[in-house]
């Protein structure tokens, strides 16, 4: 029986484990994704974004 | 168990003499091997006790349910939350919070704010308000603490939130009960703050939200931390109430709250190992030493 | 000793959960972010981008 209730245990955490890896690689995804529109904004607008736009290069200093 | 009202003043000075300090080590390492720890245990050595330096960061971690219980979980669930650590530090640089050049205890602000979702968007910019600057307060004071910035994080967190969550209903009490303790020890005082106007101003946010992060030197304020972790807020009363006492004779002289104000907030820096001893020690007075000795 | 064995799985399931929790708060940002460029990178060059980059409205439903 406790061999019973590890093994639940065990199932437990590996499903949480794929969640969170699936949930991981969605992430990667988005990140690259950004990253690009990123670079691609700053290419064909690179005076206006600055200007008009939240510069994606100065968020941190905001809190300051 | 005898009163001795002495008690944790000798723990104190002999803490730092080194015998006193080598019983209660080796009790707090022979409780550090029970697996699963004894929470309630722990917490108890740690009212009681000051935490020898060397542990004060993994019981803490413990008592905070940064690490769980079971000491074979410890690796599994370290590693958890270093991950957890660095998947948000790194969407935070993807989205461009935060760079090389942000201060850490801004890093570890954001991820808060992210983790609890009320990060703020991108283009609204707006200057960190009071709930921030407790919250910067007590990360620069935990950095001094902890080397380790996913320890150092975590630790930030988990204190922040114990903290809201256990004792959020006590705070708006904490000035009464600091004004009655003051009218047991020293109401001549009292008196004086109620005469002057002040006792409504005191600097209650810098003593009570921010657990005296900004106003004693880590050395002193991680003391305090290890009753407030263990789950006391009482403390912070009594850390206010022989501040108060302590300078007395100063504040006796002062007229203008603002001077007092003004004073209280940047207290000398030189003698609150003292002042924390002495808080302690009039904490077990009026609140009794915890039971079940180690 | 059961419960002891429970207990500990059930702290080790928190921790991974909680891994996950934040997973998904990043995954949601990323998500609000990347809209909110898109929109901007169509005001800001509705014909170039359109024209020069791959289109913006087809791409976040692949990843979703």
């Amino acid at each position: 029986f406790l061999e019973d209730v590890k093994c639940q245990a065990k199932a437990e955490l590996q499903a949480s484990d794929s969640r969170y890896r699936a949930q991981r690689r969605i992430t990667q995804l988005l990140q690259t994704e950004l990253l690009q529109l990123y670079s691609q904004v700053e290419v064909e607008a690179p005076t206006s974004s600055t200007a008009t736009s939240s510069p994606p290069g100065g968020r941190a200093d905001t809190i300051t | 168990m005898a009163d001795d009202p002495q008690r944790n003043f000798r723990s104190a000075y002999y803490e730092k003499v080194g015998f006193r300090g080598v019983e209660e080590k080796k009790s707090l390492e022979i409780l550090l091997k029970d697996n699963p720890l004894d929470l309630e245990k722990l917490s108890t050595f740690s009212q009681r006790f000051p935490l020898p330096s060397m542990y004060r960061i993994h019981v803490w971690k413990v008592l905070l349910g940064i690490l769980p219980p079971h000491s074979d979980s410890h690796a599994l669930v370290g590693g958890y939350r270093k991950e957890q650590y660095e998947d948000i530090v790194e969407a935070l640089e993807v989205m461009r919070y935060i760079n090389t050049s942000t201060p850490s205890t801004h890093i570890y602000l954001r991820m808060f704010q992210l983790e609890n979702q009320v990060l703020p968007r991108c283009s609204e910019t707006s200057p960190p308000d009071e709930e921030n600057e407790d919250f910067l307060s007590i990360s620069r004071a935990m950095e001094e603490i902890v080397d380790d910035r996913v320890d150092c994080y975590w630790l930030i967190k988990c204190f922040i939130s114990q903290f809201h969550t256990k004792f959020g209903d006590s705070m708006p009490h904490l000035p009464k009960s600091l004004e009655h303790y003051l009218s047991q020890e020293e109401p001549r005082l009292l008196n004086h703050l109620k005469v002057c106007g002040v006792l409504a101003q005191l600097p209650y946010g810098l003593w009570f939200r921010r657990c005296f992060a900004g106003c004693l030197p880590e050395s002193s304020l991680q003391r305090v931390w290890d009753k407030v972790i263990s789950g006391s807020c009482k403390i912070l009363v009594f850390v206010a109430l022989e501040i108060l006492l302590s300078y007395k004779i100063i504040l006796m002289g002062i007229s203008r709250p603002d001077g007092m104000v003004k004073f209280l907030s940047n207290i000398p820096q030189e003698n609150t190992d003292a002042i924390v001893t002495k808080a302690i020690d009039l904490w077990h007075k009026y609140c009794g030493n915890p039971v079940h000795a180690v």
